[in-house]
This record gives C-alpha cells, structure tokens and sequence, in this order.
C-alpha cells in the first residue's frame, strides 16, 4: 500500500465547492437567500463607485418623488428623498456602509466575545470570575453612553461605530461560549484529546470550538439583523452613523418625519433590513445542517435526487 | 385466535427519512395471552421496539406510518380506533416501562404525582390516587413510601427508579404490561431483583407481560415464549427452551453463540517485573470516598479485568490512572516513575504509553472529524512519532488492522454502526503506539454479538502487539475469556484480586459470589441452577 | 440558597462598583456640563462658577473620593440640571419603567410560551411557519418606526386610542405592544426549540404511555421542563427593558428611566447618570436572582 | 421683502381682540419638559415657555405683536436721568402667589439674586461687563445706577423675572411669582398645571387653567392636537402642518447660519469667504427644505429688529462668481483646495442634514473640497464657543442663533466682537462699532448698528447667513391664538382666546 493508491479515491470526490453548491441547491430557501447575498455583497463592493454620483446628484426640485414611475429611468423606481436623490441608488450606495458596520461589528463582539469566553471557560476559576464580571460591567453599561464616549473621544466615524456596536454584544458571545465550554469541555471526546496529551490550546481550538460554532453563527447572524437595527436606533437618537455617509439605518431614521406623505422614503431601506435578515436566517439555518457532518446528508440526499 | 389477549398481525411499519422509505418491521406477527411473558429479542437496529411503539401509538406519524397489519386487542383493532379511544387504553389497559427510568420520568415532578397523574387521567379521584399511590410504592419495594412519594426521579437509584416506573405501570392493574429493555442500564444484582419482582407480580395480577430485551440471559430468565427479530423481519419463535436448544435460524445461533463466558480461561504464568505497581490510591469527592486505597500490579503483556458496580470506583480509577483526575494520595509506577507526580512535559511523553479506551464511542469520538483526522491526531500531538507524508498510508494500515477498511478514513463517525465505531477509537489508541490501553466499559454499549467480536479483537492486539489491558466491565461473564487477572471492587475498595480461574471458579469472597449468581445465563439449566444460587443467597 | 445568594450578591457588588467608577471616570472625559446648562453666549466666569457650584472644578481624584464618601453615606448626589437629588429623579422615572416592563414582559412571556409551545407541538407545520416568519419580520423592524406607524393608524386615523401619555390605562396600550414585538419574536423562538426537545423526551413517551391528553403533556410535562432556557431569555430581555426603552419613551412621551438616561447623557448629568446606573443594576441584581429562585422552583434537581 | 409687510399685516391682525370670549382650561404640548421651573432661567426657552409672564413678570415687555416697543409691566414707567441712570415706577396692588405684597425691595432682590455667585442664573449674561447697582427709593421707586451707561437698560430689565424677597439664592422648583398663574402641580416627566390667580392685578385671563405636556417627537405633537388631547402644540415639523384651519407658520426669531473662522487659511481670505457665499442657491431652498415663509438672512438678526438694515442684499447664486473668485484667491497662493468641514449639529433644526448635505454639495460644484460632520450638542459646543481647539482645520460651523428681543446688541458682540465667544474673526471697526452702538440710543443707534450690519455682510463678509426661519404651530380651531416671533421662548396664556 503506497501514498498514492490511498491518495488516488479523493480526487474522485467532487470538491468541496461543488459539494456545497450542491448541498445549497438542494435548500430552496437558502439558495434564493445566498443569491441575494451574493447580490448584495456585490453591491456594497461596486455600489459607491457605480452609483456613488448618482446617489448624491440632488434636485430640490424633484423632492419626494413617489415610486413605480415607470417612465422615468430605473434608478428611479423606487422613486426619490427629501433632496430628489434616487432612492434606489442611495440604498445601493449604502449597502456598503450598513454591511461593513453591521459585519464589523458582529465580526469583532464574536471574536473578542469568543477567545473570552473560550479562556473563561477554561482557565481557572479566578480569571474566569474576572471575566465574567467584566461581562457583567459591559452588560449594565448603558449602551448609549459606550456611544457617546467613545463618539466623543475617538470621534464620529463608520469604524468607531462598528467599536461601539461590537463593545455592546461582546457579552453575549462570551456568556454563551463561557457556558458551552463548560459543557463541553467535560464531553469523552475532549477527554480522549488529553488522555493523547493535547494541549489546552489544541482542545479548545480544535475539539470545543467547532462544536460551539454553529451555535456562534447562529447568534451572529441574529446579531446581525439586532446590529443594524441598533445603528438605526441611534441615528434616531442623532449619535449614530451621520451624514453624509449613509446606512438602511440611517435612511429610515431621516425618512421617519416624512412617514405620511412620502412612505417610500423608510420603506425601502426596511425592506432592504427585512430581506438582508431574513436571508441570513435561512441561510445560518442551512450552514447548521451543511456544516455538520451528521446532518449533512439531509442537503446530499435531497440535492442528488434532484440533480 | 381472537382468544389471544393481544395479537399482532402482519404488521409493517416504514419510516420516511431522506435516504427514502425505511421498513423498520416487515409484516410481522406475534401474540400474547394472559398470564403469559413473551420475549422480543434482537439487536439495536433490529426493529424490536417497533411493534411495542405502534402498539402504544408512540410512532410519530409523519415520518413513521403503519403500512400494514392490524393490532388486536381481545380483538378489537387497535389502528382502527381514535386517537382518545387509544388513549383510554394506554395506562389502563396497556402499560408499558421503559429503558433508563431516570429519562422516562419527568425530572420536574415527584414520583407521587406521576404515578397519581396516571389514576386520575383515566377517572380515578385525586384522594383515591393518593392511598393506591402509597399502596403501590409500597408493594414495589420502596423504603419509606409516604416519604417517597414526596420525592423526585433524581433522588432514588436507578433499580428504584424502575420500581417507581413498575409501580406507576401497574397502577390501573393493566392487562398487558411492555417492558422495553426495563434492566439494561442497572447493575447485574439489581437487574435480578427488577426481574424477579416482575414475575412476582405477573403472578399477582395475571397480566400478560412482552418484555423487549437484546440480552438472552433475561429472555432465559423471565420469558415463556420467545420471537427473534433482525433487521425489521421476525426470524424465530418458540419456547425459550426450544429457541437455545434447538435455534433454526442463523442468526439465532449467531447470537447464542456470541454469548460471552464459553471459552477458554487464561492462565497467566509471567514473573518478573510488572509495568504498573499502584499502591495505596485514594480519592475523594467532597465527603464521597470514591477509592479508599487501591493497590496492584500489572505485568506487561496482562490484562486486569476490574469488575464492579456503579459506584465502586472503577472509572474514578481508570480516571486517575491516565491523570484526568488528581489522585489524593498513593502512587502508581509506570516502569519506575510515578505517574501521579510527573510534570505536565514528561506526562505529555508518557502520554504515548498510555492510552484509553472510553465506554461509548459515539461521544469519545468527536462528531466533527474525519475517521483519518480523529486517528492522524495522535500524530498532530506527537509529531515525532510519524513524519505527515507516512499519515496516510499508517492510518490505512491502522483501520486494517482493527478490522475496517482504509477508505473509511474519509468519513465521520456517524456514518459507522457501534462496533465499528469503538474499532475507530482502538485504532486511534493503537496510533502512539502504546504500552497499556485502559478499556473503561468499552464493550458494554455493544450488541452482544458486535463485544465478542471487539474483545477478541482486543485479544488480538495483546497477543500480537504485546500491549497490556486493563479492562473495567460491571459484569463477570464479559471478561471471563479476555482477563489474566480479575480484580473485583465494591464502594471503592478491592473486594478479592486473583487470577481469573481462582475468582471465577473458587470466589472467596460473598459479594464476588453474588455478582457470580447474578449474571444470567442465556442457557436455561444454567439459569435455573443460578437462580437457586440466588434464593440461596438471599436467604 | 442563602449562601448562593450572598455569593451573587458579593459578584454583582464588584460589577457594581466596577461599573460606577468607569462611568465616573470616562463620562468625565466627554465634555463640560457648564457650557450645556448655560446657554452659549454665558461668559468664561460664570461656566467657572456654575463647576465651583457643583464641585466640578476640583481634580478628578478629589472629585471621585467626595463622591464615593457621599455614597456611602446614602446620597448620590443633586442633579446638575434638574436642581433636586438624583435619586429622587430616577427613582421616579424608574418606577414608570418597572410597571412598564413588568407588563410588558408578562404579557410577552405569556403570548410567547403559548405561541411557541404551539408551533413545537406541530413543528413544520402551516402554524409553525407563520409564526416563526411573523416573529423574524417584527423582530426586524425598527422600532421607532413602527410606534410612529401605530400613532397614525390607531391614534389618528381610528381614533382608537390616544397618542401619547400616561393618563389613563388606555395609554399603556400602544407603548406595550410596540415593545412587545421584538422580545416577543426572540422568546418563541426560543420556547420552541426548547420545548421540541422537551417534546421528544423520553418521560413525554412515558406520560403518552401513561394515557395522558395531549394539553397536559404540552403545558404540564413537556412546558416545564422547556422552561429553563426560556427563563434565561426572558430575564435577559427584561433586564433590557428595565435599562429603559429609550426609544419607546421618546416617541410616547413616556417619563422612563430610557429618556431620562440618554438625556443625562448628553446633557451630561453626571450624577444622575450614575444613579440611574446603580438603581437598574439593582434591579437587574434582584431580577436575576428572582430568575434564580424560578430556576430551583421549576427544576427539583437545582434545588437539592 | 414683501413677505415681511406680509407677516407684519398678520401681527397686527391678531392684535385685534375678540369681541366675546368664553373660558377654561387647555393644553399644551412641547418638544421638551423643563428642568427646573426657576425663574432667573426664564429666559431658557423650554421654562420661559412656561412660566415667563404667566407665573413670573418682568418689569418691561417687549410687544412682540405690534410695534409698541417697550411696555410696562411691573413698572409703570421709567425715565433716564442726566447721569445716566434710570429710575422705575413701579405697579401698585401687585401681589405675589405666595400673598406677599410686590415693593421695591423684590425688584432688588431678585436683581441681586441673578448676580449671587450661590446659583448660575442665566439672566446674568445680558448684563456682561457692566456694574449695576440697584438702589431702592422706596416702595415703589427704585434707581438703576450702571457703569458704563446702559442706554437699552429697561430692554435688559424685559428679561430679569421678579421674585419675592426672600427666596432662596439657590435654584429653586416651584417659581413664585405676581404673574396670573400660579404653578399648582408639577408631576416630572408627564405635566406642569398652571391655574389662573384670582388675585391678579391685571385683566383675568380666559385660559382658567393650562396643563403642560411633554412630547419629543414633533408627529406626535402634531397628531395629539388632531385628536383633542391638546389644544395647542407650538412647534410641529413643517411635513405636518397641512392643515390651513390649525396649523400656522410663523417667522421665529431663529437665525440659521455657517459661522466662519476667519483665522484659518483658505478661510482668511476674503474671496473664498465670498466664494462661500455666492455659491449656496438659497432661494431653491424657500419651499423645498426650507418651509416657504422663511426669509433670506442678511443679518444674524431678524428683521423686526432695530437697525436692521433693508438695503444690504442677499447674495445672489452665482456659481461663476465663486469659481472665479477661488481661482483668483488660487492664483494668488491661497490654498483653495485644503478641505474645509461643515460641523453641524443633529436636530438642530428641521431638516439640518438634507440643508447642510444640499449646502455640502453646492460648495463641492464651485470647487471647494467639503466634509461634513454631524456632531451631539456637547461636542457642537466644543466647536461653536471659544477657545477654539489648536490645530483645528478650516471650519464652517453650522448654527442657530435666536434674537427675538428687538435689539441688536444680544447678538453683535458675542458673535462678532473680537473678544465674543463665538466670534471667528476681529476686526478693529467691527468692535468700535459695536462699543459706540451699544451705547448709543435712538436713531443714532439704529444707524449704527445698520452700519454695523452691512459692513460685516459686505465688506467683512463675516460669515455665511442663511435663513431667518419659520416655525409652525398647530392651534385647536376652539382657540384664538397666533403664534408670534416670541413664540419659541414665551408663550403667553393671557394671549390665548377661547373661541
């Protein structure tokens, strides 16, 4: 038996992208939620160069302007706001922003959240007290007041906003990983690793990590939807996210007043928050199954009866 | 034949899962009469449960369905009736008990007002539930019954639980009772006691008993008439004496041949040095004496067979032992070193040397990694041991040589039955090349056929390899063919240590006697000579 | 219990004190309060004497030790704008927001267990489905947004019920329900994962076994033991809502301690910043041990 | 120019007063609840709303409705004597809510109080730099002795609320005072009841009883007058106001602004300053996001106000102009193109984003290169007031500057003074002119101050004026009530008809 005879049955597998694709095709949903994803990840890359002119061309003149006229060009169909601005194009133009801060922000609260949890599950006693008072500290600091010292300190830009956003929810990845590890780490097969003399660092990042994963994507993709609501809320408090940089969030605050005679103008962006939600619901609910092996079968069986 | 209590009838049942339709029984048929025991009998997958399910509507409907066949009980159709008018049956007429009573019952409610609920959902009074409550408890064994009752699940021993869930069962005097598996999870003198008080009240009552059950020695035990099940089709039926003596179909003579304790003992004769001297080990949990001082030697090569009850301390030893666990005092000489006082960089050499082998594969195998990543590992730990270009050809070597083949190696562990998952994690042991293997129950979660075959595996690798065994089991028999050495312990301490042939056929000490009488032998003279051992015993 | 609860309390009392000298220390970097309570044109000399007034000019060391003195002695100090303690002023607001919340958390709680309980008992099904789709969108929505919609629709348009205020019961009712949809939407999710689990446990075999109707397994067997989880979110959610709804309060005119902290907060009113900190804590110190209490009520095995 | 004769014909009709009147209790929504209800912070818009003239008097008023000036209120008349000080007659009969009789010594003491260093009463700041010593004559005369000579004194005393001998020196929370209301209940966070006195000295008022309430967001205000539960909301967002039988605009004293810091390159220029302003479209703002009715600005003040100055022009929108303008300032070695920032604080005023990004984007066509930054009222502070940050870049700071008051001098010297702390420039005529207005009375100083005027819009080009602003109001049809220029930081009950 040589390397390569062993090595020969995995080419024959398809890769791990078809895999995947394939696996996605077989969920309906979470295939149209990748799409639109897909969508509007493309959009934040290439939204503010292709559109960023546009979005910022105003015309007093044209202010308000209702949606679905179909005469006018395309950029204008979900008609115009208070400064005549394409609403289409603004909520392209600032899909980039609401991903970046909603992604920044769940992105560094799961991390940080995470590696503490992940120590305060596994550590001694004493630093574990340490950390989860720290949580607690961060838990019953009003959240608007992280926001106003770290706006007024480091001033008001996208990537201290994600920094305020991200501070808030450390504590919920923490206190969920903290509790767990605590599971987990009594499970035979993290015993199995120290009985072959794994190191802490081994077990925690290899054996309780990726069981904890899905559960953290899970959160994170709520966090998400909870993320760019908060960046809303405060834009509606007048401490988030200002112009002239533009959110969904901070579309719908501007377009609250107009609320009984141009709906159009907060609609939009909800629309825009419902979907991107929604989307990445259906889709973590799809990764739960896809990126565990024992229900990964569901998605292979239903995808290869269909293809 | 409507004068059969309850008649099964060409039943098929199929279960829709996404890898299609599965039938889990293929049109079977079975009776039970009044007075009566019948035994199912088959292995995990076999579909012996199936039938009990839809006989109590417990089959989930989708994904499952009733395909075919008809359930008469005294001939009336039990699928052909409504949902409340099953209900009414179920508890009053028919009364089924449970595997792991600890599970089975609600952990949130005390055992009073379960066994109460049962007597006022079919129109009993609450104060009437109250004093057939007492009565019941009491009947079943329960010491302190007006107290008991006041209590929760977690509060009594697994062997009470199953009282509690008898007592509950019988509480509207069904005329048929199911036991599904009612001893596996107890110890081998309780699972006697359970038994034995089942046949005493089938006596008092005259109901009709199926006990469902993969374990020979309880059909032998307790069965008048026994059906062998495999894979979904019922293969054999008869009288117990009938089915062993004269088995027709394979797979029935597979499984009373796979029965343990038939071969030949061994007889260790090594001297010299042994690899492991323990002495004196003790550990406590907060008050508990988990072990109050455990001494031995184990010589290369050997196995210890360590047998004992749930609380002996036999895992809190093997725990020790590998140093999941801090010892409180003594020591253990692994070729002249102590193992309890080594610093965590020599016990991460020493790890290779010992290895363990965990009773449920299923959880010491993580879920998340590929068959060659849970064995490479061993390597990802121990990079001196292999360079990365030699993983994969040592892993194919590996999974052959505990009997698997080498493009499993791309799989996760689910996609392997029980046996051949606990063959995975010998190998992933066997990967550091070790000197001594701590099998802590490996074998007790297998099908009796699958432990035959992984303890002759076991065998294997110590003839060969020269590896030394110790191998904790709660039961006698299992380790009579494998051990050198048998090593009996009872609330932490060594109750007798001898060579197998002297504890298995000169016991000298009572406990190591009673466990001796308590295991069931699938062979009915056997048994019944055992079971006079008992009456013996508890008189 | 008692030492578990002392053991809590010591915890919760180093968060406490942690939380207060933070906030004491960094809601001092973000500005001057004197150039916020006078208008811009005062001069250089009264911002100096409205700081001498209210301590503010000495170091922020002096500063922090009459504080902590003063705390310990019971007072939290004047309110730099409000010319009354701090306490007083928070305490009246708090209250508004612990009936607030109470309701509104009952009822969420409540609706929440049934619906959840609901769509575990038929999971997958048309019910199921619409409701986890209902709680996903209303968990979406902003909610300034949709208090403003429901003024429209049911203060304006129906007449229905008033706008704002706290008059009468009838003013409660669109600040609660704008409020209940979001920790309404997380608490079925939750109720219903935990109570499919429940619902496929071994001991809801055995009580099906047992002939038992299909509402006592639901709400008596399977819901209790579901609780556990459930009880977690609730108390997380309620301890979000006794932090204020900053939003909901603005918009309704409703006196919470949510507006009255992000008021304080920018108009710097340190002290009652600060006291609004510590009786939320509080609060959320007590609630968390009545959840505590819940848990050993509700699971025998906590208790022994 | 035609709107305002317009809006002075809507002044004086509203003047007219009803010829029947019922009476009985209203109520009044705000944006925001007071603090406090101290009276020597009257002069706060969210308290003066409440309680100045309703609980506390003064003893001059301005007539904000007609062109009367001054009048008296607690004092009956007052006359300059040659040395330059004044003396007061004051009311007689004039009693107190608390009973107390209303003398000379009150007037005196409360004049004291403002200037007690035991409270920061905010009415100090109108008497800046001067010395008043105040000497009672008897009962009811008292002297005003300042140094220097204050000609618009009696103006000053229009906002000095009067309180009874005796009250305490620190802030207090229930205000006492001889107006005709007293404050009967004020429950924090929901409302303040003020009820009509039976013992006031002047006209019983028709409005028996006004119950304060407290709302933030203007839809709301706006709906809760649609639906009855409040009979008056004085400001509401110019989206709601579409009902011409309640809703009235009305010009509001607040003068919107870009405040320029002269000291900073390209800012010191006075082609690019010029440049700023030739390059903003104001009038495309009138009716779009700025409600119609609004008035170019000209001057940081009103134009009601004395010595403003009718022919200084607005800038016209000259997008060429400016262009050239940078071009020629580049030439000559200014660096037009360092990036200038608009700080600009949120909810400011209606629409302060779409204005300032619609502004943002003016000033980018021309060429200059524009950030705009929002900050929170604190940080806007930090930025607005002196002393101004080291190693700040070239500013524009967005602001609001409100002078109701009739006078010039409230706004001149803060704003433009060199010493005034919110001044971006100094210029040495500038200051002098504003040292010999202050003092001056009359015509002189009418001319004066207009002087002052067109010297720092044309000449100086001080800054980048933009709006005198409307606010609009949303009045039960059962009332009769106007909103006035005065609106926004009193609102007087007496004024308030009962249809």
């Amino acid at each position: 038996m040589t390397a390569h005879t062993t090595e020969s049955p995995i080419a024959e597998e398809p890769g791990v992208i078809r895999r995947f694709g394939r696996m996605l095709l077989a969920d309906k949903f979470a295939f149209c939620a990748a799409i639109f994803l897909i969508v509007m990840i493309l959009l934040a890359i290439v939204g503010p160069s292709w559109f960023g002119d546009i979005a910022i061309k105003q015309n007093l003149r044209g202010r308000n302007l209702p949606p679905f006229d179909w005469e006018r060009g395309w950029i204008w169909w979900m008609g115009a706001d208070a400064l005549g601005r394409p609403l289409l194009a603004r909520i392209i133009v600032a899909t980039q922003n609401t991903l970046m801060v909603a992604a920044g922000a769940v992105v560094i609260s799961a991390v940080v959240g995470t590696v503490l949890g992940l120590i305060a599950g596994f550590s001694s006693p004493r630093v574990n007290q340490v950390i989860m008072r720290l949580a607690d500290v961060i838990m019953s600091f009003p959240s608007l007041l992280i926001a106003v010292i770290v706006l007024y300190l480091l001033g008001s830009s996208i990537l201290n906003l994600m920094l305020v956003l991200a501070i808030t929810r450390i504590p919920v990845y923490l206190r969920t990983t903290r509790a767990e590890v605590l599971e987990i780490r009594e499970r035979m097969f993290v015993q199995a690793a120290r009985v072959m003399g794994a190191s802490s660092k081994r077990i925690l990042f290899r054996h309780i990590l990726p069981v904890v994963f899905p559960t953290l994507t899970t959160l994170a993709t709520l966090d998400f939807a909870y993320v760019m609501l908060a960046e809303s809320a405060l834009s509606f408090l007048g401490i988030g996210i200002q112009p002239p940089e533009i959110t969904w969030g901070l579309m719908i605050s501007q377009g609250r007043q107009y609320l009984t005679n141009a709906w159009w103008l907060s609609f939009w962006p909800g629309l825009a928050i419902i979907l991107t939600t929604m989307s990445l619901n259906l889709l973590s609910n799809w990764m739960r199954i896809a990126f565990d092996p024992v229900q990964r079968w569901r998605l292979e069986m239903r995808g290869s009866t269909n293809g | 034949m409507a004068d059969h209590l309850l008649e099964v009838r060409n039943l098929s049942v199929e279960f829709h899962t996404a890898m299609g339709t599965v039938k889990a029984v293929d049109s079977i048929s079975y009776h039970v009469d009044r007075g009566e025991t019948l035994a199912i009998l088959g292995e995990s997958g076999s579909g012996k449960s199936v039938s009990s399910s839809a006989i109590m509507n417990l089959i989930d409907m989708p994904p499952g369905r009733i395909s075919s066949g008809e359930i008469l009980l005294d001939g009336a159709d039990l699928l052909r009736m409504s949902a409340e008018q099953r209900r009414q049956i179920n508890g009053k007429r028919i009364a089924m008990i449970f595997q792991d009573p600890l599970s089975h019952l609600n952990p949130v409610y005390t055992v009073g007002w379960q066994i109460r609920e049962t007597l006022t959902a079919h129109g009993k009074s609450s104060a009437e539930a109250q004093t057939e409550a007492l009565r019941l408890v009491t009947r079943v064994g329960i010491p302190d019954p007006e107290h008991a009752l006041k209590k929760y699940p977690h509060q009594f021993s697994g062997g009470q639980r199953q009282r509690i869930m008898i007592a509950m069962a019988l509480a509207l005097r069904p005329d048929l009772l199911i036991a599904d598996e009612p001893t596996t999870a107890l110890d081998v003198t309780v699972q006697a006691e359970v038994l034995a008080l089942l046949k005493e009240l089938q006596r008092e009552t005259g109901m009709a008993v199926i006990i469902i059950t993969h374990d020979l020695g309880v059909v032998t035990e307790i069965a008048d008439r026994v059906v062998v099940m495999e894979k979904g089709a019922l293969v054999e039926s008869g009288t117990v004496r009938e089915v062993y003596k004269s088995p027709q179909h394979p797979y029935t003579r597979k499984l009373i041949a796979a029965a343990p304790g038939k071969g030949e003992m061994h007889e260790p004769h090594s001297k010299g040095e042994p690899a492991l001297s323990v002495r004196d080990v003790r550990k406590a949990y907060g008050g508990f004496q988990a072990l109050k001082g455990i001494s031995f030697d184990l010589m290369p090569g050997e196995t210890l067979a360590v047998v004992g009850e749930s609380g002996s301390g036999k895992s809190t030893l093997a725990r020790i032992l590998l140093r999941l666990d801090e010892p409180d005092g003594g020591s253990a000489l692994w070729k002249g070193r102590d193992l309890f006082t080594l610093a965590p960089a020599e016990l991460y050499k020493l790890r290779r040397d010992l290895q363990m082998v965990f009773q449920d594969p299923t959880q010491s195998l993580n879920p998340r990694m590929t068959v060659y990543q849970l064995i490479s590992e061993a390597w990802v730990i121990h990079p001196d041991i292999l360079p990365r270009p030699k993983w994969r050809e040592k892993v194919a070597e590996l999974l052959v040589q505990v009997g698997l083949s080498p493009d499993h190696m791309k799989r996760y562990p689910h996609q392997f039955s029980g046996g051949q998952r606990q063959r995975i994690a010998i190998a992933r042991a066997l990967a550091l090349e070790p000197q001594l293997i701590v099998c802590d129950e490996a074998v007790s979660a297998l099908d009796v056929s699958i432990q035959a075959q992984v303890i002759a595996l076991l065998d294997r690798l110590r003839k060969e390899m020269g590896i030394a065994f110790i191998f904790i089991a709660h039961d006698l028999p299992v380790v009579r063919d494998f051990a050198d050495h048998v090593m009996v312990m009872q609330k932490g301490e060594v109750v007798e240590l001898g060579t197998v042939r002297e504890v298995f056929e000169a016991p000298q000490q009572e406990y190591t006697r009673a466990l001796l009488a308590a295991s069931l032998d699938p062979d009915p003279d056997v048994q019944a000579a055992l079971r006079a051992a008992r009456m013996e015993h508890a008189s | 219990m008692l030492s578990f609860i002392r053991k809590r309390a010591i915890a919760s009392l180093i968060s406490l004190v942690g939380l207060l000298v933070l906030v004491f220390f960094l809601s001092r970097l973000t500005g001057d309060p004197a150039s916020l309570f006078l208008p811009v044109e005062a001069s250089e000399e009264m911002k100096a004497q409205f700081r001498e007034l209210h301590g503010l000019n000495d170091p922020i060391m002096v500063q922090f030790t009459r504080y902590v003195g003063d705390v310990l002695t019971g007072d939290l100090g004047q309110s730099l704008r409000k010319a009354r303690p701090a306490l007083d002023v928070v305490t009246e607001a708090f209250t508004w927001t612990l009936w607030l919340a109470s309701i509104t958390m009952s009822l969420v709680a409540g609706a929440a267990i049934v619906v959840g309980s609901l769509a575990a008992f038929r999971a997958g099904g048309f019910f199921d489905r619409l409701s986890s789709i209902l709680s996903l969108i209303g968990a979406s929505v902003p909610d300034f947004w949709l208090a403003i919609v429901a003024i429209v629709i049911f203060s304006v348009q129906l007449a229905w019920l008033p706008t704002s205020g706290t008059g009468t019961l009838l003013h409660w009712i669109l600040p609660i329900c704008v409020l209940f949809i979001r920790p309404f939407g997380i608490i079925v999710q939750v109720v219903r994962g935990s109570m499919i689990t429940a619902l496929s446990s071994a001991y809801v075999k055995t009580a099906r076994a047992k002939g038992i109707r299909s509402g006592p397994i639901i709400f008596i067997h399977a819901l209790r033991n579901a609780m556990l989880p459930v009880i977690t979110v609730i108390g997380d959610q309620a301890a979000s809502l006794l932090n204020g709804a900053v939003v909901i309060e603005t918009i309704f005119g409703f006196p919470g301690v949510g507006k009255l902290m992000i008021d304080s907060i920018l108009q710097r009113d340190f002290n009652v910043v600060l006291a609004a900190i510590l009786v939320t804590a509080l609060a959320i110190f007590l609630m968390n041990l009545l959840i505590d209490i819940a848990y050993a009520l509700l699971d025998p095995r906590i208790r022994h | 120019m035609r709107k305002t004769i317009m809006l002075a014909a809507l002044i004086l009709g509203s003047a007219l007063s009803p010829a029947y009147a019922a009476s009985g209790p209203i109520k009044i929504v705000l944006p925001e609840e007071a603090d406090l209800l101290e009276p020597c912070m009257a002069t706060r818009s969210n308290i003066g709303r409440v309680i100045m003239q309703n609980v506390s008097e003064t003893l001059t008023e301005l007539d904000v409705r007609g062109d009367k000036g001054l009048m008296p209120r607690l004092a009956e008349k007052w006359e300059q004597k040659p040395d330059g000080s004044w003396r007061f007659h004051l009311r007689q009969g004039v009693t107190f809510s608390d009973g107390t009789a209303f003398d000379a010594k009150d007037v005196k003491y409360s004049f004291d109080r403002i200037m007690s260093d035991k409270n920061a009463c905010e009415s100090r700041r109108y008497f800046g730099g001067m010395t008043v010593n105040a000497q009672v004559v008897d009962d009811r005369t008292i002297d005003f002795n300042v140094d220097p000579v204050q000609p618009i004194l009696p103006l000053l005393l229009s906002l000095v609320t009067i309180v009874p001998e005796g009250t305490p020196l620190e802030f207090v929370r229930e205000p006492v005072g001889t107006g005709p209301y007293k404050l009967t209940n004020w429950t924090p966070g929901q409302q303040i009841v003020l009820t009509a006195r039976d013992d006031y000295w002047g006209q019983k008022p028709q409005v028996t009883e006004a119950t304060y309430l407290f709302r933030a967001d203007p839809a709301v205000r706006a709906a809760m007058v649609q639906t009855g539960e409040a009979d008056i909301s004085p400001s509401i967002s110019q989206l709601d106001a579409t009902n011409p039988a309640t809703d009235f605009s009305y010009l509001d004293s607040e003068t919107v602004y870009l405040r320029i810091d002269h000291n900073i390159e390209p800012l010191n220029d006075v082609r690019v300053r010029r440049a700023l302003n030739l390059a903003i479209d104001r009038e495309a703002f009138i009716g779009t996001l700025v409600p119609d009715g609004a008035l170019l600005a000209t001057a940081i003040v009103p134009p009601p106000t004395l010595g403003w100055n009718p022919d200084v022009k607005v800038f016209p929108y000259d997008p060429e102009g400016a262009k050239k303008l940078l071009e020629e300032a580049k030439a000559d070695g200014v660096k037009v193109e360092t990036p200038i920032t608009i700080i600009a604080r949120t909810a400011n005023f209606p629409n302060v984003t779409e204005i300032m990004e619609a502004i943002q984007s003016q000033l980018q066509e021309v060429g200059f290169k524009v950030d705009l930054k929002f900050v929170e009222v604190a940080e806007h502070e930090g930025y607005y007031s002196k002393p101004f940050k080291e190693g700040r870049g070239p500013l524009l700071v967005a602001a609001m500057h409100d002078n109701s008051k009739g006078d010039p001098s409230f706004s001149m010297f803060f704003k433009y003074a060199s010493e005034g702390t919110q001044s971006g420039f100094s210029d040495p005529k500038v200051d002098d002119l504003i040292r010999r207005a202050s003092a001056a009375v009359g015509d002189e100083r009418a001319k004066l101050w207009s002087e002052l005027i067109a010297y720092l819009h044309d000449e100086v080009v001080a800054d980048v004026l933009l709006f005198h602003m409307v606010g609009f109001s949303r009045v039960s049809e059962k009332l009769d009530f106007k909103p006035t220029m005065a609106t926004n930081s009193m609102l007087q009950l007496s004024e308030i008809g009962i249809k």
